[in-house]
Order: C-alpha cells, then structure tokens, then sequence
C-alpha cells in the first residue's frame, strides 16, 4: 500500500482513526433533528391511502378548531403561488401537493402546521379526506396495455411511456445471436427496495421575510444542488439563489435517498414564508419507506452468447423500468438509465446491445441508487448471473470460466463494446485471491461429497467492474449542472488549515480522509486540517456526494488546490532561500535546495511567510480553490465468493463465508475503506435475501415499516472476510477509485449465485431476489426434495 | 399533565408531561440531550435506547410517566472523567460511520457487557440485534464491544495502527 | 406517530388496579412493560381513553418453585426469565422461547403476563404455556380464580379474562426427572414474529415411554393452540422416529395458518412439521432419552 | 382479500329475507355495525365499531343493497373509511332453502382496505374476517331464534 508519511503527518495509507468520531460518541452529533430554532412550528403531514384516487373534498375544519394548530395547507394553496409542481432531476414533472388527484398510497395530501409536534399528529388525524379511489396502474407489464388509465396526461402523454433508451450494435447483435453455438437466457428481476438510512428526512425551513432570506436547514447529500433546485422552484416568489442559505449538518446516512427534493421540502419552505416562522418536518419511518424515492425495480430479459468451450462472445439485456408516476431518478441527464451499459462486465467480447423502456405506474417516484453509481448493481447482477447460467449450461466451474474470460491487464485502457474506456484494472489476481482465501477447491469438494447424501451447500461468485465518479463534464450533468466537484483550502498563518467542499459526507469519514489528502500533498498534519461540508455560503459549489464520486472528483479536487498551494510555497521557498525554483526539491513537509538538504524551509515556515514576508508582487495569503473535472471515469473491481449452506426442509439460508476482495485503486485510508466494504457488504445482503417493497393489487404498501421491510441486523449478518489488491486509478491525481459501493454492487450476485449454485443440480438456473426461505422452500417442493403436508 | 420526577444522568428533574409524552421525546426536546436519536417509531431500529435503572430500554416505547422515579442514563451522560470503554472501543475499531445510530447502539452495549462482561461474538450479535446500523455491516461494533469487554476487565488494550 | 392523548393512571397494588378497571370499564387499558399496546397506541390502532399501569404493583415479580408448582408472577420480565438460573437449569422449553422473544431492550421491560394477556397468537409464551400445561391465576372484584390455560385464549387477541380482571400469575406444574423441553421459531429476521415455531415440553417414564407431552404452536391459528392429536399419538409410546413425524405432519394438517408476508399456508405447515420434530427430538434429548 | 361462509338456519327463507331487508336488525346481526340509517331502498348510511382486544376503529360510510332477488340472493357493496384507513367491500348473500324449515345462508366477498389498515393489516386481517363472519352467524341464529 502507498504510504510515505509519518503517522504524525498521517497522509494517504494510514488507518488513521476518525476526526469526526468525538462528537458522534458523545452524543453530540448534530443532525436535523436536533434543529431548534425560537418560535419553531411543526409540520405533519396528511398523506393518501389510495394509489389514485380523485380527492373530492379536504375539510381542514375539525382540524384548525384543536388549539395550536395554525394552518392546514393543501394543494389549492399551493397553486396561487404555481408552487403545487415542481421539476425532477431527470426534468420530469412531481406534485408538491396534488390539487385534484393523488397517485400513489402515501402521497401527500395536505399539510399540518402546528406550535407542536404532538398538536401537528392530532391536526393531521382530525382532517377529513374525501377520495373517489380509481383502479391503479401496478403492474409495469400491462401499464402499456390499451385500456390502461393514462397516468400523465398534464405531460402530453397518450400512454404510460416514459422513455426508451438504447447502447450498443442492436444488428450486429442480433447476427452473433442467430449464429451462436450456446445462447443462455433468464429473466432478472431486482426489485423495488428502500435505502432506509437510520435517520429519515426532513428539515427545518426557516424564512426571515425581513430579509426575504431563506436558511433551509436539511438532511441532503448534495446542498449546492438543492440550493438551485429551490431557486429553480421558488425563484418566482423572491426565493432567488443568494437568498437560499442550505445546511447540511451531520447527516445519519445517506444511500442516495437523500439526493432528491421531497414534496415535504418545498411544503415546509412554503409553510415558513406563509407563516413568518421556522417549520420544522420530521418524517416518520413510515412515510420513509411509503413515500420516499425507491431504488432499483428493473425486470431484464438478460441473454449471453458464447461458444461451446465458453468464450463469452455478446450480450442482450432489455430492460423495463418501473419509475412510479413520475421519473424522479438521481441520474445524470444524459443517462436516464443511469451507468446500466457497465452490464458488459469484466469479460472481454465486442458485442453487446441494451435497450430499455421506461413506463408509469401508481407508485411512488424515484429510481435512486441505494448505495450504488447510478444502476450499476442492477447491471452486475445481470452480467455476473448470466456468467453463472453459461457456466451451469456448458458445465464448466464458474471460476474458470472467469478467468478464461477476465479484460487482461494489458488491454486496458479497455473500450467496452457500450462505450466505456475502464481506466484499468487485473482481474484475475482479485480472484485468485478470494479462491484462495476460501480454499475455493476445497469447497467444491466438500460440495460434491454433501450433494451424493442430500445436503445442501452453494459456492457463488461475483466478479464485478463498478463505474464511479461522475464525472467529467462533456457528458455528465444535472440539471445542466455539470459534475465537477470542488476543494477550497485555506492554510491560516500558523501553518493550519480547513479545507472546504461542495461534497456532504453521511458516515464515509470526509473529515478525515480528506485531511489525509491534504497532509499528503503539502505536509501539514491531518489533525490540524480541519474540514468542513454542507454550508452552501461557505462551501464552495458542488454536485454532492453519491455514486462514489466523492474521491474522484473532490478528493482530486483537493488534491489539485494543495498542489497549487505547493507551487506557492516553491516560489516562497526559493525567494526565502535565494535560489531558483528549478533548485529546489520537495519531500513531504519541506523544500530543501538541492544537493544541500540542510537549506530548507518547511511548509509551515513557507506558510507563515506567505502572510508576513512573501515576495514583492506575489498576492499574499495562502489559499486555493479547485473545481475538478475528471477526464474519465473510475473503474473499482473486485471478486467475491459466497458459501452457503441451506436446510433441505425448511430453505433456511445460512451464508458461512464470505470473501471480498476488492481493488479501489489507491487507498487513502485502509480502516476506512475496510469499513465502507462491510458496510456496503450488509446493504449486498439485504437485498439479496431480505428487502423489498411490496405492493398489493390495489397499490397499498404492504411493509412500510421496520417490522416488515427486513433490515438486516448483526445476526443475520455473516462475519465479513476482507482483502484487497491494488491497480491505480491512473487519470486521478493520487491514483484513487471510490470505494464505498463496490461491495453493495457485488455482493447480491455472489449470494444469490451461491444460493442457486446450491440447487443448481436439481435443475435450478435462476431465482429472484430477495432469495428468502420460502422461495427455496418452493422450489424444494417442486423439485421434488420435500413433500408439502 | 402528570407531574414526574426522573433521575436523568445523576440529575433530578422533576416536570410536568403530557401521559402520551414519549420518554424519546421528553429526553430530545424538554431535556434538549439530542444525543439520542429516533430512527422507527416501532421499537425496531434501537437509535432511541437509553438506560433505565441501568437496563437498555427503546425510549420511542416508553412513556415519560413509565419513568417517574427511574434513573435515566443517556449517552450524554456516560462519560465519567474520560471517555467509556466503549466510546473508545467505537472510535478505536471504527465502530461507527454516520454516528446515528452509534448512541443508541452504545448503550445497549452498556447493558450487554454490564451482565456478560466477557462475551463471544455470537452473543455480541444477539445482544445488539435490536439495534440496527446501516454503515457498518457490524463488523466493527462486534470489534469495538470485543474492545470494551477487555478493556474493562483490565487489560491494556493496543490501539492497532493499520499502515 | 405518535399516539392519542389518553388518561394514565398507575395504581400501587391490585386492588386499585382492578377499582378502576371497573370504573372505566372497555375504555381501559391495561400497561405493564407496555410493548404490545404502546406501538398499537402510536399507530392510533388502540386509542384508549384510560391506560392503567400496572408495573409499580409490588410483589407480582417472581420465579419461584413451590410445592408442586414453578409460579410465575404476571410482571416478571422477561430478562429475569432469560436469567434465572431456576428457569436455565430446569424449564428448557422457557429459555429457549425467552430469548427469541423481540429483542434484549424490549426483553428488559416486557413482561410475562402481558405476552400472555395479549392473547395474541404470534407471541411466544401462549405456545409455550400451552405446552407445559400451565394455569393462569386472574384477580377480579371477587377474589383470584384459576384458568387452565387451555381455557384462557378463546380467539383472535381474546383471552378469557373479563374486563375487570387482571392476569397476576403463571402456575406450571414442576416437571418430574426425565423431563425436557425445547422451543422452535422460524423467523424472517431476529426480533420478528414467528413464522410457525413449536413449544414442546415432554416426560419420561422409567420404561422411556413418553409419559406426558404437551405441543404448543406459535402464529399458526387464530388464538394459540395446541396440537393435540399429536400429543395423543405420542402419549404412552415409545417415541420412534416414525411417531415423531407422524405427530408432527399431524401438528401441521391441525394447524390453519393465514398465508401473509411471512410465508403462504403450505410452508407454514412445513415448518410446523418440521420443526416439531425437532423440538420433539431436543426435549427427548433434554430429557435424557 | 375474499371471505366466504355457509351456515345453516332453522328458518325458512323467507323469514330470514325478511329480517336482513329491515335495517334494524341487519344492523344488528352485522358484526361492528352499530347504526344503519336508510337513505332509500338501495342506500343506507352505516357506522362501525370495530374493536378486538386492544385495536378499535370507528368507521363510516354507505352501504348499498342491491340486486335483489327475493328470497334467494341480495348483493351488498359497503364503503367504510377511519381514521386508520378505508374499507371497501362486495358481499354477495345467497339464502339457499334447504326445506321449509332450513336455509343454507352463506356469502362470498371480496374485500379492499387501505391505509393503515392495509399497512399493518396483514397479520390481523384474516382473522379478525374469520371472527366477524362467525359473529354474523352466531348473531343471526340467535335473531332466528329469537
């Protein structure tokens, strides 16, 4: 691992422990709860049980009689200000607050304001709601069916198509199709989960109608963006950019849930402006998992072409997208599907062809990534099942025909055949490594003894090529915003710093990994770089942190603005030491001349100078912004390997190992990347074999809460096993990758491939997730291994 | 209202509080200890845990009246002169990423290692199964709490040093 | 979510108690740890008008053997259970049920009597109960009386306790030596309700006969059961493991489940199946078989 | 979700017609039913009173009764709304003369809830349909029987 800092300097390498741990320990974390401001009012919030339903009729008036209730907002107030719409990232259309129709179950309604929050909950039972309920669009299957009900008739629509999206040769696929020795096909179903971070959303809007300035106060990932977003949607009644204030505290995770505008959002900005006061709203659990953006719910046709000694040749996937009744995805414009064209995977073939069509139903908006760039994990799933399906079909070991079939390290930069140039990578030691670990062998043999007496046991693998950090600038935007990221340092006279940026960690430990950047690249101790995030009147502009781009483009960001620093303190040195720059040679911490180490000046001494004795014409102060725009992409990989053992008569799934090695590139801080990859390991698993959200016919949500959407706790969670190899990043300035959601992305194939692989020999070649027991009890009865009583 | 008298981290505070107050509410907005967070609302996540008469209960479940009387500890309160072996087991062993539900989380652990002093990491994982984390993957709170556990009976712990 | 405002009341011995449960009558609601009603209270699923916490009576706390019977007073919680060496050494069948109840929090503040009084099939205690044959001891107005536990759970959250009486104690009859329990719960996620689970509590005689055995179910009907057909077959044999199973696929045809997010009938009678049989396997084991 | 049952009474089926057309007893032999107010033929306005164990739920709404072919099968659509959420239902009653002196009632329904109830629903549902469908019989003989 790169490191060549002293543990006191704890630049990039050191498993330095977390700056920011202090507060959280102690209790004095401060997240948007925690918010109390003078005169504060509450916000609760009315919300539909019907999927559609006309409303007929809100009487607010039982509701206004309870004292302390001020104020019941609806839709029709809204309207007056034309603030009863707002615009989605992917530039589609979401009701602020519905006027006439609600589509889908939880949506919001109206709204209760109320000195407190307990008045706010008894206003919000006592409003009487009148609903004409019509038979929802559920199905994404039949949403395109003539007959249907047109969802989006106010966007033009004359049915429940919202978009098709295509990459790669569709003919020249069609050919290698008609033509191959071996085809396999499945149908891949992920389903639609929650990233459910322990903190729900919500916020604190406080308007000062003296200023007309606005402090919005909020639990977001990325508050440049929602800074313009409010001015996009409430620049027309005087909230223009300059006077939106957002901050972001601390935030109790993120997971790409906390990337969109809510409804509730703009409720409590309309709320406080109407009012004069802060508005406090606070989401329960239940509004969390019922109405906040979901992640994934593609349905893809996946089909691998190969030969009969398994050269993988091409792939077709096509895909159909349920996005609810509105597209309210957090992906760049030009992607509305996201990085899905990463399904090539790790193998090297030229053809492949993708195509996907988006459609409407009576479910709540969204599509955003939980814990992954932008579609990815959907993309791996498909690739590395229908990897496992060719491997089962041709009868060869899963491994191998990875191996065989693994981009060499020579070829990279590697063009994939959907238009991607991974930066690099060296696939087959990651999966050395895990078989190694695992005694891959082993295993297969022990598998091959338990089969003959009826056991039940599953190796899966996952060997997966993630695509982070968007982006670079001529393709990646939101919102037209382009997705540079940004650093701003200031080292103060006394050779300390803070370092400011337009990114918002949510637990990936910012405050300290970027200090580590910094004491990297100019010496200064990390303890004595103070960062900070999330205020947009101090921070410098920035799309936020979500799809792993934190590294790449703001830990690059930094990385820049210090090498500007260090040019600067060059000049200060030379002048300092009356020799030429071209003289001078850097080693962490100092200038010295060379050839005469002894005449150096450290960077603090340098820094000093730059306020008191810096040359004549030079600007004085010792500053530096960078806004980073990536030339590419970064490309993390990684291979996993999962052992399961399943009770043959009840289905029971029981994961007993797991191995993950993971190559992000670079490491800037190995206990912190350790603890993303278990991290993002158990939100692998959740899916796979426990969450997901479920919809009746009649569009009611069936486990909004934690009692029935499954959050895996440590026991269900298997003791993870960790280990990397490492291939730099060689575009990012120190050489890094992004780490965070490598391990959410590979883990649900590895799982659910060991689960498969376990019953594979009973002619088993594909099951959805969440794999649960009942599922394999199913399938164990159908194959005949139990009887149902 | 009910007039209740709470022990809350060593201080007595009397107060009057609506029957229906919960005992999470009553901490985080009459109290202002903001340290413990709520997260589910149906006794399922563990963000809301604090000690009663030094057993963790989910506070998001208990009324402020069920505490008339009872010694509360909240995270606020539980470093005496330094920090807990346990807040030091979390930061050591990076027991924690976003920190919400890390107080809830600790004082469960408070109440674990008070009745099992030495546990395996079988019943480290039972013993915090009602407190979710969504950062972590576990690993490290079983870690951290392993950190404690030996800590507490004594032994010096070596801060480990990846490098 | 938060609940309705209510009335709260916390009366220090039985007698008040039950004062104002006749005095409020069906807008009252009985509290003790409280973790069956309040998150019912904060969905304004219940919305009681009176709730009366019964968890400041003194002397309704206990585990103690006497005489022939393990008493079992209605406000012990359950992480005295989980601790009692009396219950680890001797009543299997209750740890093991014990700690598979919720979590170690809500374990630190329910109670016993109330995971009974609930009458809710998918908790834990009424299988449990069912299967060592316990009585319940009710106090009223007029004095204690006796329910058999096969007596107490009439239908769905319907126990046989009148509006104005209070469950204040679990009598289990001591089991003679050969004796062993063991408690079976298929969940989707610890802390969940059951899927189905099974309560087995069985005795040996000096033969190795099964001399008495008791199987309760957990989730699998609408007020708890007891599979007694099984427990007929079993009575008085030898417990072969062709008995076992045909008790347990017997446990499984009498259960009626309702198909819901934790599985559809069929699997659930699986389960029962299944692990009835091995918790008839464990007691036996217990039981020094 | 459907809900059916059978049950047989010692009444003719006339007799039973009769009873279930006047609203004071319909109302009476419906579980959770507590008031039927009759609009005109078809209409009623109905208020509920569900309350098992520790969850309760007033509700409100129509209840319609139609199709109605006398004395065989009636047909009757029900609307209920609460504060937890909302009750749809369509039941349809077939009174099936056995003799002069038995009828074979039984009803088959389908129905929809919303909101709350849909939510946390799921474990409670089926049998708290069981409970009322074995009340509307219980209520029913013992109307009958008077």
């Amino acid at each position: 691992m790169f490191c060549n800092t002293s543990k006191e300097i704890g630049g990039m390498g050191h498993g330095l422990k977390r700056k920011e741990d202090a507060r959280f320990i102690q209790g004095k974390g401060h997240y948007v709860d925690d918010v109390k401001l003078p005169g504060m009012l509450y916000m609760d919030i009315v919300r539909s049980p019907y999927a559609y339903a006309k409303i007929l009729n809100i009487d607010a008036t039982k509701a206004l009689e309870i004292p302390g209730v001020l104020a019941v907002i609806t839709g029709r107030d809204l309207e007056k200000y034309n603030l009863h719409w707002m615009p989605t990232l992917m530039s589609d259309t979401q009701m602020v607050l519905p006027t006439d129709t609600v589509m889908y179950y939880a949506q919001e309604v109206c709204a209760v304001i109320a000195t407190e929050r307990y008045i706010a909950a008894d206003g919000v039972a006592a409003v009487e709601v009148e609903y004409e309920p019509m038979k929802p669009v559920m199905d994404p299957h039949k949403a395109l069916d003539p007959g249907m009900p047109v969802l989006r008739p106010d966007k033009g629509k004359t049915d429940n198509h919202i978009w098709h999206w295509e990459a790669g040769d569709r003919e020249a696929t069609d050919n290698l199709f008609a033509n191959a020795e071996v085809v396999v096909k499945e149908q891949v179903y992920i389903p639609r989960i929650h990233v459910a971070s322990i903190e729900t959303c919500g916020c604190v809007a406080d308007f000062d109608p003296i200023e007309t300035h606005l402090t919005m106060y909020m639990t977001t990932q990325a508050p440049h963006a929602i800074r313009t977003v409010i001015a996009l949607v409430a620049g027309h009644v005087g909230l223009s950019e300059e006077k939106i204030r957002v901050i972001a505290s601390d935030i109790g995770g993120g997971f790409g849930g906390k990337v969109p505008v809510y409804p509730g959002y703009v409720i409590a900005i309309a709320a406080s402006v109407l009012i004069g006061k802060p508005v406090k709203w606070i989401e329960d659990r239940m509004e969390n998992l019922q109405a906040d953006s979901f992640a994934r719910d593609y349905d893809m046709t996946c089909e691998l072409a190969a030969t009969k000694d398994g050269k993988i040749q091409g792939l077709r996937i096509k895909t159909l997208a349920d996005h609810g009744y509105t597209d309210a995805a957090a992906n760049p414009s030009k992607y509305p599907a996201g990085m899905f064209s990463i399904c090539t995977g790790s193998y090297d073939y030229g053809i492949a062809f993708t195509e996907m069509d988006a459609v409407y139903t009576n479910k709540p908006p969204g599509g955003v990534a939980y814990r992954c760039s932008f579609r990815v994990t959907e993309a791996v799933h498909a690739i590395e099942r229908m990897v496992d399906r060719l491997a089962l079909e041709i009868g060869k070991d899963s491994a191998q025909l990875r191996m065989e079939n693994f981009i060499k390290k020579e070829q990279f930069p590697y063009h994939s055949p959907l238009g991607w140039e991974y930066d690099s990578g060296d696939y087959g030691p990651a999966l050395q490594k895990a078989m190694d670990i695992v005694d891959y062998d082993a295993l297969r043999k022990e598998q091959a003894e338990k089969r003959k007496n009826g056991q039940l046991m599953g190796i899966g693998i996952c060997s997966f090529t993630e695509v982070v950090g968007a982006g670079p600038s001529k393709d990646f935007d939101i919102l037209g915003i382009k997705m540079f990221d940004s650093a701003e340092i200031r080292v103060h006279p006394t050779g300390k710093a803070i370092a400011r940026f337009g990114t918002k960690s949510q637990g990936q430990g910012h405050e300290t990994t970027y200090a580590q950047i910094i004491a990297q690249e100019l010496g200064i101790p990390a303890e004595h770089i103070h960062i900070e995030e999330g205020d947009t009147d101090t921070a410098p502009y920035g799309l936020g942190t979500y799809a792993s781009r934190s590294t790449p483009t703001a830990g690059a960001a930094a990385a820049v603005a210090a090498r500007k620093l260090r040019d600067k303190a060059r000049k200060i040195a030379a002048y300092l030491l009356e020799v030429s720059e071209e003289d001078l040679e850097w080693e962490v911490g100092k200038f010295y001349v060379k050839g005469a180490p002894e005449k150096s000046k450290t960077i603090q001494e340098l820094v000093f100078a730059a306020y008191t004795n810096h040359p004549q014409g030079m600007e004085a102060g010792f500053e530096a912004t960078h806004y980073y725009d990536p030339p590419n992409l970064t490309f993390p990989f990684g291979s996993y390997i999962c052992v399961v053992d399943i009770d043959p008569e009840t289905g029971s799934i029981k994961i007993r190992r797991f191995v993950a090695i993971d190559d992000c590139g670079n490491i800037i801080n190995p206990m912190i990347v350790e603890g993303q990859i278990h991290g993002g390991l158990t939100q692998g698993l959740a899916p796979a074999m426990f969450e997901e959200l479920i919809y009746d016919e009649d569009g009611n949500m069936l486990n909004g809460s934690f009692m029935d959407y499954l959050v895996p706790t440590a026991v269900e969670s298997p003791s993870w096993e960790t280990g990397h190899t490492i291939t730099p990043c060689p575009h990012h300035p120190i050489g890094a990758k992004g780490v965070g959601e490598s391990p959410t992305v590979g883990a649900p194939p590895a799982i659910a491939n060991a689960i498969i692989d376990a019953l594979s020999h009973l002619g088993v070649t594909h099951i959805d997730i969440p794999i649960t027991p009942q599922k394999v009890w199913n399938i164990l009865v159908e194959k005949g291994v139990i009887e149902a009583v | 209202m009910a007039n209740i008298t709470i022990h809350i981290n060593g201080v007595p505070q009397t107060l009057d509080v609506e029957p229906r107050l919960l005992l999470v509410h009553l901490i985080r907005e009459n109290l202002n200890l903001t340290g413990t967070h709520v997260g589910c609302d149906t006794s399922s996540c563990g963000a809301c845990t604090v000690l009663m008469d030094g057993r963790s209960v989910k506070s998001c479940t208990v009324y402020a009246v069920q505490a008339n009387g009872k010694e509360i500890m909240t995270i606020e309160g539980l470093a005496q002169g330094g920090l807990h072996p346990l807040q030091e087991g979390f930061k050591e062993e990076h027991g924690l990423q976003c920190g919400f539900c890390t107080p809830g989380m600790i004082m469960r652990c408070v109440d674990l290692l008070e009745r099992n002093p030495n546990p395996t990491e079988e019943e480290i994982r039972w013993g915090i199964s009602g407190n979710l984390c969504r950062c972590t993957g576990y690993n490290n709170i079983v870690k951290a709490v392993e950190y404690a556990a030996k800590k507490m009976q004594g032994a010096e712990v070596p801060a480990e040093t990846v490098a | 979510m938060i609940p309705q405002a209510f009335h709260y009341e916390a009366p220090t011995n039985l007698e008040g108690a039950i004062a104002l449960l006749q005095k409020y009558g069906s807008d009252a609601k009985i509290m003790s740890g409280g973790h069956s009603l309040i998150p019912m209270m904060k969905l304004r699923l219940a919305t009681p008008e009176h709730v009366i916490d019964i968890s400041g009576i003194q002397g309704l706390e206990y585990i103690q053997e006497e005489g022939g019977t393990l008493k079992i007073g209605a406000l012990t919680k359950e992480v005295a259970l989980e601790e009692s060496s009396l219950i680890l050494e001797k009543y299997p069948l209750i740890a093991d049920a014990t700690k598979m109840i919720a979590d170690p929090s809500v374990r630190n503040l329910a109670t016993v009597g109330g995971n009974l009084a609930h009458g809710d099939s998918a908790n834990d205690h009424p299988a449990v109960m069912l299967a060592l044959r316990a009585t319940v001891v009710a106090a009223g107005p007029n004095g204690d009386r006796e329910i058999p536990i096969d007596d107490f759970f009439l239908g769905f959250f319907t126990t046989a306790l009148e509006a104005d009486e209070i469950l204040t104690e679990i009598r289990i009859p001591i089991p003679p030596a050969q004796s062993g329990g063991a408690y079976l719960k298929m969940e989707r996620k610890v802390g969940d309700y059951a899927t189905a689970a099974a309560a087995v509590q069985l005795s040996l005689d000096a033969a190795g006969k099964c001399a008495q055995i008791g199987i309760g179910l957990t989730n699998v009907s609408a007020a708890p059961m007891r599979a007694t057909r099984s427990e007929d077959l079993l009575r008085g044999q030898v417990l072969t493991e062709e008995l076992i199973q045909e008790a347990a696929k017997m446990a499984a045809q009498d259960c009626d489940p309702n198909p819901d997010l934790r599985g559809s009938i069929a699997y659930k009678r699986s389960i029962v199946k299944t692990y009835t049989a091995r918790a008839i396997h464990k007691a036996l084991e217990r039981a020094g078989a | 979700m459907t809900l059916s049952g059978t049950y047989t009474v010692n009444a003719p089926a006339q007799t039973i017609w009769d009873m279930m057309m006047d609203p004071e007893i319909l109302a009476r032999i419906t579980p959770a039913i507590t008031k039927l107010e009759k609009i005109d033929d078809e209409n009623f306005k109905a208020i509920a009173e569900v309350k098992i164990g520790p969850v309760g739920g007033s509700f409100s709404g129509n209840l319609k009764m139609v199709d109605k072919v006398q004395p065989e099968s009636f047909k009757l659509i029900i609307q209920q709304n609460s504060k937890i959420g909302n009750a749809a239902a369509e039941v349809n009653m077939n009174l099936k003369a056995l003799s002069d002196t038995q009828t074979e009632v039984s009803f088959t329904g389908d129905v929809k809830l919303s909101g709350m109830l849909a939510t946390m629903g799921g474990r409670v549902i089926t049998p708290v349909a069981n409970m009322l469908s074995k009340q509307f019989f219980e209520a029913l003989e013992k109307e009958v029987n008077g």
